[in-house]
């Protein structure tokens, strides 16, 4: 087909803006909001300006919008309830053995002071009884469901979190006297690299979502903090409910493609997330396992949790406590291949053992459950509501969910950062840690790879972290002045092509949907989403590949590549749709190279390659990272090797 | 579960030039149709059920009805959000009735002073392990032990 | 939720129309068609009045629609191709041992005459060398592609068998002096038993699709062949694709709910069908296998057909020739299961050869390859041309289709019917040859049960056979005259609830999907592929189920059941979906109880019982019958032994 | 490969009562919108790719694309049907081109004369097996051997 241009013949022409700042964070994540609140710190009393655009409204975006009902990275190092070591360890077993021991490390330093921060905030952090009215910074001791885990009433989280990220951007604007330095409902489409110096970050351009306004930032350093992927892979259920994914549905691969685009290394790329959720709600499990510490059962009744056969090829790992995450994951399929499910969250058993013995405490544990559900995954609690399942009643159905890109959680793809100065090894540092291969080109929390198990209090604090960094790298850059590879004006033919094709063809047929020469960007998700089902690993082959799938997955891809350029938008909500999906694209053809390139199964029950079923330590056991080089259109991959830190 | 406003309780937040729905949605689906000055929700298949839209409107216009997918009808989920704790009906298919109240906040909403009580960076530590917290407290960042 | 009714308070009450025939033939398939062709020949010299109801338009209704590229049964009796005791044993293997004998050889013994009819009335068959203007009927003989099927240029198969139904319809019309006696485009949704009779069928009741109309029928005998069931499952393509099932999609299971509502038992309802076809298109792969003769390879290029350990514990059915159909989706399976996908079916090679040999041959063999698909699955040719795939070039994938109700095919679920008197044995005849368990009520084609691979040709030849059969049931019942249980107005307020319930709550809610108090169909339709993809052995557990699973099923469609009480239609067309989606829901209940019921895999690659995954002869080379009794609203199911007919 | 109207083709089939692709869409899916007098799917998600609407359309004014679930842009399989034979034109993606005519009938469109030289039913074998033509031509029916 054609190639088409946007020339403003059919659609109207948007409004421009350029905006100048010294550091753009982009997103308004836990990441974003970590960064802003100690880069503004740093940066204010230097002039140093400081900018964030989120997509949506930073009170409720990204993965906390909906509020969370535990911190699940809290070491408690104060009152002596964990070391950092343990903490590098842990991530270590439960992510297959390969980890950069350096970031996970400064991770675990650091991440306390931020839950400190909350709780002086305001966030509703359990406190163990009598120590109430106490501060977790002043040795007060939290309530745990798990070694690492600390239970909170988190409906608010986000929104407290926004309020002091919002504060201190404030500060920043007042003092360096920019006119605005928060930009909500404006989505980012593609970083611009600097027009005279190789391989050094200059700027961003992205389309406002409530006005017709193309926005061009200039910035000396950026931070690429989007979050994960979702919607890559086909969902469990398809229809409406196809929405309800565990991790949010908003969660577009920003951060992946948009680095990856100007050349950024990758790391791990392979390592997907299916998490273990209760089945259509997708409630989180781990309060059940660990707080109110319930069975899980096939669909004889047996506690399959206990059967280490499935498992016991996958040595070392197999032998960690806790067993890793997507080794669980292998011994309840096991139990759905065999045809020996459903799998139940036998969810009553200990609330009825506790009525027996305490009924207060029964009645907490109930209560516990619900909140667990209303504090971050409310659909859930509809589903237990519309199907008469109370849970001090009846167990309730668990399930595998489809695969998602994540790398806070018990997963790790991202990119290749620098570590922290003070204890990387000299092979994984090269200036300012969270830095990737791009020069001043930032990421945190879901962007950086082989450091999982941030979660929400860890993602802050890698941004914070990064932040910090940051500044140290403007003031190493005083001098410097983007030079952009575009103007506002092209970035805005390019951004709008999809308005421009949708008019120009619209009345072509009767029925906007049904047309020729252009697809809408809900039906290339649908394409996209059977492609990685069917042959990169997804649900409908429990989480098989092999080799000839994954080649056909490329040129599938590859296809649908040249089919988005004539995605149509009808308006601006769809076309943030379109170039959602356009980051999708590149971030599953990320995920499927990386398949490709690891000839065995390092991650068993996140995805198995059926022609290399084995772990392979001997020839694996290291980073595999890759790259697009921007300039010849072409990816490399390579394989890095592991580096120990921590004994 | 995608959200569903209710025509009646919908004002369309006054003519306001965003209403609250919208200003909140964090995957930017609820819509107003400026001819009746009401809202709803455009992509519900894209709706992830976070409440944000149900606890924000002021007209209490907006609930959420199970994902046709695998939700039987008759069912509710209801938030009531105050300022710092929020309440919850939950109406089961068969008619029982649930109540739940959960802290949301310890403190008043717009008082966090970030950097309250915090001295300024010392940029001697910029490229020091430690944020300005433990600086501040004169804490020292481990190193891996041997 | 509270029970709605319709008393017109919202929605417009529609016209009523009643009808009094002799013999009514619900549907305008390729079995109905035969019915009328029969019928009408014996009824109008008798004055007996036939009418014929079909929701389309018979020109182009039903499973042949698009056209089909070849005849699947033909026995080709008269130039001694084969015996009618071959055809026996070829179906009763492929159906792994239980069929009724009687049935399939009343079929075989007939069919020939059939496939002679459409050659006279102008149905393109392909003919040997030099005998091109010779009929078959005379001693001409058909290109074969297999053992039974013969080449055809279908296009216009229904086409043209409909102008004979048509025009015998006419003759009957004109002589017993009707108005109408062809209704297009009314659906009928529900069959009336009398109201003074036990078990003997009344009438029928339905809405035209063009209209404000609610049709009453009053009929002597009804014959209920309204096709297979498609849109149960979830199918491989979930969203714009959904459409392309290999079965159409439009056959809605109207003929099993029809007859179990009334109490009509039925037999093999565990049986279902899931055919190998290619992947995407589901063009079917016959043609490819018999007449290309193509290999079909796994992922690593084995020719896995060859691999009989996959299916050889499945004894003495394995050791048939051919295997039967279900064993040959074990092989495959068995190679997608242990991820050696993708299966391919190698289209270039005998083609290639034949390129060496002889170009012409070559060149027929790939346009054939094109016509199979022009002629009946338009669609794969489509995927072929997106794909850039040229048969001569490049291999083809293949896939198992999401599973479909079809007892005409190499699957057999329906009802159980009175065999032909002169060869079945008296526990098989209570009268009349195809009539139900219900007095008067007669089936064929898709809905008779235990006697697949009829096909096209033995489905028309089993609506003749049935037609003329309902004729001597009317010669036998002059003075029955019909007492209906329900009126033309209560049927309206009956048919039309969907309507009233979307005029009174469509306001409720600012867009008319998300409403909480009713279903559109459409998301009741994504509610039961759900539940019958997830528990019931569909695509997503690779066709396994076990008892919790079937029993969660069980509970998970009696809630559904309820709300399809809630049902909201905005338009004809989407009142017929309503009513489409009750046809689905009781067939799909049906399928789960037998499946619950038989205790062994029968049909493994159709289904498996992974809690019964040995096919038992021992307990269970027999029937399963279920009966739904209408007065108490309860199932019963039932071992009937299956009797030996032929050697 | 759910079927779309070029707009500028179709007149609506010239105000009849009823189009010629709702006539003949087995799946009830062409509908006219009577404001503009044009025909459009109402349920694409529902077409089987029939090409019934395609060939029977008197103004070609419909055509296929490929499902987007599967199926990547710019190919096209474009019927024309004639009384006794279908000509099919087949666009790869890129770019290729194949042709095709097949047979659809042997006797002309209406010509079927479905009893003709067929002799009267012989009442007295309703209730044995054989159909009308097999009795007028004498042929006894078999039963399985022993
Ligand atoms: C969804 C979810 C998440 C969690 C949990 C349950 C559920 C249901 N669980 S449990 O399961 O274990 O129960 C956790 C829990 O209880 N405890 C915990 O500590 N963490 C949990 N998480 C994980 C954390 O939430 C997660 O680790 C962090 O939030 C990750 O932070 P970050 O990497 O910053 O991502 P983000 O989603 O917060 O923010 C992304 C931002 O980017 C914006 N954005 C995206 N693309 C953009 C673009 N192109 N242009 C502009 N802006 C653009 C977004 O709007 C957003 O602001
Ligand atoms: C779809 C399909 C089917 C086949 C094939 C390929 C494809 C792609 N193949 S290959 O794969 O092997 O290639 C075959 C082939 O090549 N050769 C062959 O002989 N048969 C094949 N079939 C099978 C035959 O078509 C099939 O056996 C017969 O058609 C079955 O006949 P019947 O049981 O009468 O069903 P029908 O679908 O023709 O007719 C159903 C009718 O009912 C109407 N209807 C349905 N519900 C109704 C309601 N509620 N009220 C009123 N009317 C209501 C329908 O409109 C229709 O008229
Ligand atoms: N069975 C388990 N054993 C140990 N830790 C778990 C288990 N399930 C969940 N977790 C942890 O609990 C936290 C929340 O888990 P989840 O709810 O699965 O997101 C994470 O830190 C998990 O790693
Ligand atoms: N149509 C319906 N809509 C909503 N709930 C229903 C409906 N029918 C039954 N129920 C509920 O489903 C449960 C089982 O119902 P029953 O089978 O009628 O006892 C009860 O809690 C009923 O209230
Ligand atoms: N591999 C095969 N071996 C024998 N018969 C087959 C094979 N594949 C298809 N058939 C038969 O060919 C006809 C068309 O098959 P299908 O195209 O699969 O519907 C049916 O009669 C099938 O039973
Ligand atoms: S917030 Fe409530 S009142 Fe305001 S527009 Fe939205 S639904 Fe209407
Ligand atoms: S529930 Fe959440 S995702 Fe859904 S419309 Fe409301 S704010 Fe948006
Ligand atoms: S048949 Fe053709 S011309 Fe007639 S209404 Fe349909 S699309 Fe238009
Ligand atoms: S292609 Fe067939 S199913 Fe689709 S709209 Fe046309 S006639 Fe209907
Ligand atoms: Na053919």
């Amino acid at each position: 087909m054609e190639k088409e241009t946007c020339t403003f013949s059919y659609c109207k022409q948007p409004e421009t803006t350029v905006v100048e700042t010294d550091i753009l964070l982009i997103g308004g994540g836990m990441g974003s909001c970590g960064a802003a609140y100690e880069a503004c710190k740093w940066a204010t009393p230097k002039g140093i300006k400081v900018t964030l655009v989120d997509k949506a409204a930073i009170d409720r975006s990204g993965a906390v919008a909906m509020g969370l009902s535990a911190i699940n990275t809290y070491l408690g190092l104060n009152v002596g309830e964990n070391t950092v070591e343990d903490y590098v360890r842990y991530v270590r077993g439960d992510l297959m053995g390969i980890i950069r021991d350096d970031i996970v490390y400064d991770v675990g330093r650091h991440v306390d002071d931020s839950v400190y921060l909350f709780d002086e905030w305001g966030l509703p952090i359990w406190k163990q009884p009598g120590e109430e009215n106490k501060k977790l910074g002043e040795g007060a001791r939290a309530v745990r469901s798990g070694r690492w885990q600390a239970m909170i009433s988190g409906e608010s989280y986000k929104v407290i979190v926004a309020e002091a990220a919002k504060k201190a951007l404030e500060y920043n604007r007042e003092a360096t006297g920019q006119q605005q330095n928060l930009f909500e409902r404006v989505f980012i489409t593609r970083l611009l690299l600097d027009e005279k110096e190789d391989n050094r970050i200059a700027g961003a351009i992205g389309i406002s979502v409530r006005e017709n306004k193309v926005y061009l930032f200039k910035a000396k350093t950026i931070l690429n903090a989007c979050g994960g992927g979702v919607n890559t892979y086909r969902p469990r259920s398809t229809d409406e409910g196809m929405g309800r994914t565990w991790y949010p549905v908003w969660n577009s691969s920003s951060t992946t493609t948009m680095g990856v685009q100007v050349g950024a290394e990758l790391t791990l790329m392979e390592n997907v997330f299916v998490p273990t959720r209760f089945k259509d709600g997708y409630g989180p499990v781990g309060t059940f396992f660990l707080f109110l510490k319930c069975q899980a059962t096939n669909g004889l009744g047996e506690g399959y949790v206990q059967n280490m056969d499935a498992i016991s090829k996958y040595k070392p790992y197999c032998d960690m406590t806790p067993v890793p995450t997507c080794l669980r994951n292998v011994q309840m399929l096991e139990e759905m291949r065999n045809g020996k499910g459903p799998i139940m969250m036998q969810t009553a058993e200990p609330i009825q053992k506790a009525r027996a013995e305490d009924k207060k405490k029964a009645k907490e544990l109930e209560i516990a459950a619900w909140e667990d559900f209303l504090d971050m995954t409310i659909g859930q609690a509809g589903v237990w509501a519309s199907n008469n399942i109370a849970p001090e009643e009846k167990p309730s159905e668990m399930m595998p969910t489809e695969p998602y890109f994540i790398g806070s959680h018990a997963a790790c793809s991202g990119f290749w950062v620098s570590g922290p100065p003070d204890i990387a090894p000299k092979e994984w540092q090269w200036g300012y840690t969270r830095m990737t291969t791009v020069n001043g080109l930032f990421t945190a929390a879901d962007g950086v790879g082989a450091s999982g198990h941030k979660f929400s209090s860890g993602s802050f604090t890698d941004g914070r972290i990064a932040g910090k960094s940051m500044v140290a790298f403007v003031l190493d850059n005083m001098d410097y002045t983007p030079t952009l590879t575009t103007t506002a004006e092209d970035a805005a033919k390019e951004l709008y092509l999809p308005f421009e094709i949708f008019e120009k063809y619209k009345n072509y047929t009767t029925a906007a949907d049904i047309n020729p020469n252009y697809l809408r960007p809900k039906q290339a998700q649908a394409r996209l989403m059977k492609i990685m089902d069917e042959y990169a690993a997804g649900v409908s082959t429990w989480y098989q590949t092999n080799k000839p799938m994954l080649e056909l997955a490329l040129e599938k891809l590859q296809f649908l590549k040249e089919d988005l350029s004539r995605l149509a938008a009808e308006d601006l909500h769809e076309l943030m749709r379109c170039w959602e999906m356009v980051h999708r694209l590149w971030t599953a053809e990320a995920h499927v190279r990386h398949m490709l390139f690891r000839e065995e199964t390092r991650y068993p029950g996140y995805y198995f390659r059926a022609d290399f079923p084995e772990l392979d330590d001997e020839n694996w056991k290291c980073f595999v990272n890759s790259k697009y080089d921007p300039k010849t259109g072409k990816w490399s991959l390579r394989k890095v090797p592991y580096i120990q830190l921590v004994k | 579960m995608p959200s569903f406003v209710i025509t009646e309780k919908c004002d369309g937040c006054k003519g306001q030039e965003r209403t609250a729905c919208m200003y909140i949605c964090p995957n930017d689906l609820m819509k107003l149709d400026t001819d009746r000055m009401k809202a709803f929700n455009q992509e519900p298949n894209q709706c992830w059920e976070c409440y944000n839209c149900v606890k924000i409107c002021p007209q209490q216009a907006i609930e959420v009805r199970g994902y046709a997918d695998f939700n039987p009808l008759g069912a509710n989920v209801i938030p009531l959000r105050g300022t710092d704790a929020i309440m919850w009906t939950i109406k089961f298919r068969d008619g029982r009735l649930k109540r739940f109240k959960f802290d949301i906040r310890k403190t008043p909403e717009g008082s966090i002073d970030p950097y309250g009580g915090k001295p300024d960076p010392d940029y001697s530590n910029i490229k020091e392990p430690g944020l300005f917290t433990h600086h501040s407290r004169g804490e020292k960042m481990p190193v891996p032990s041997e």
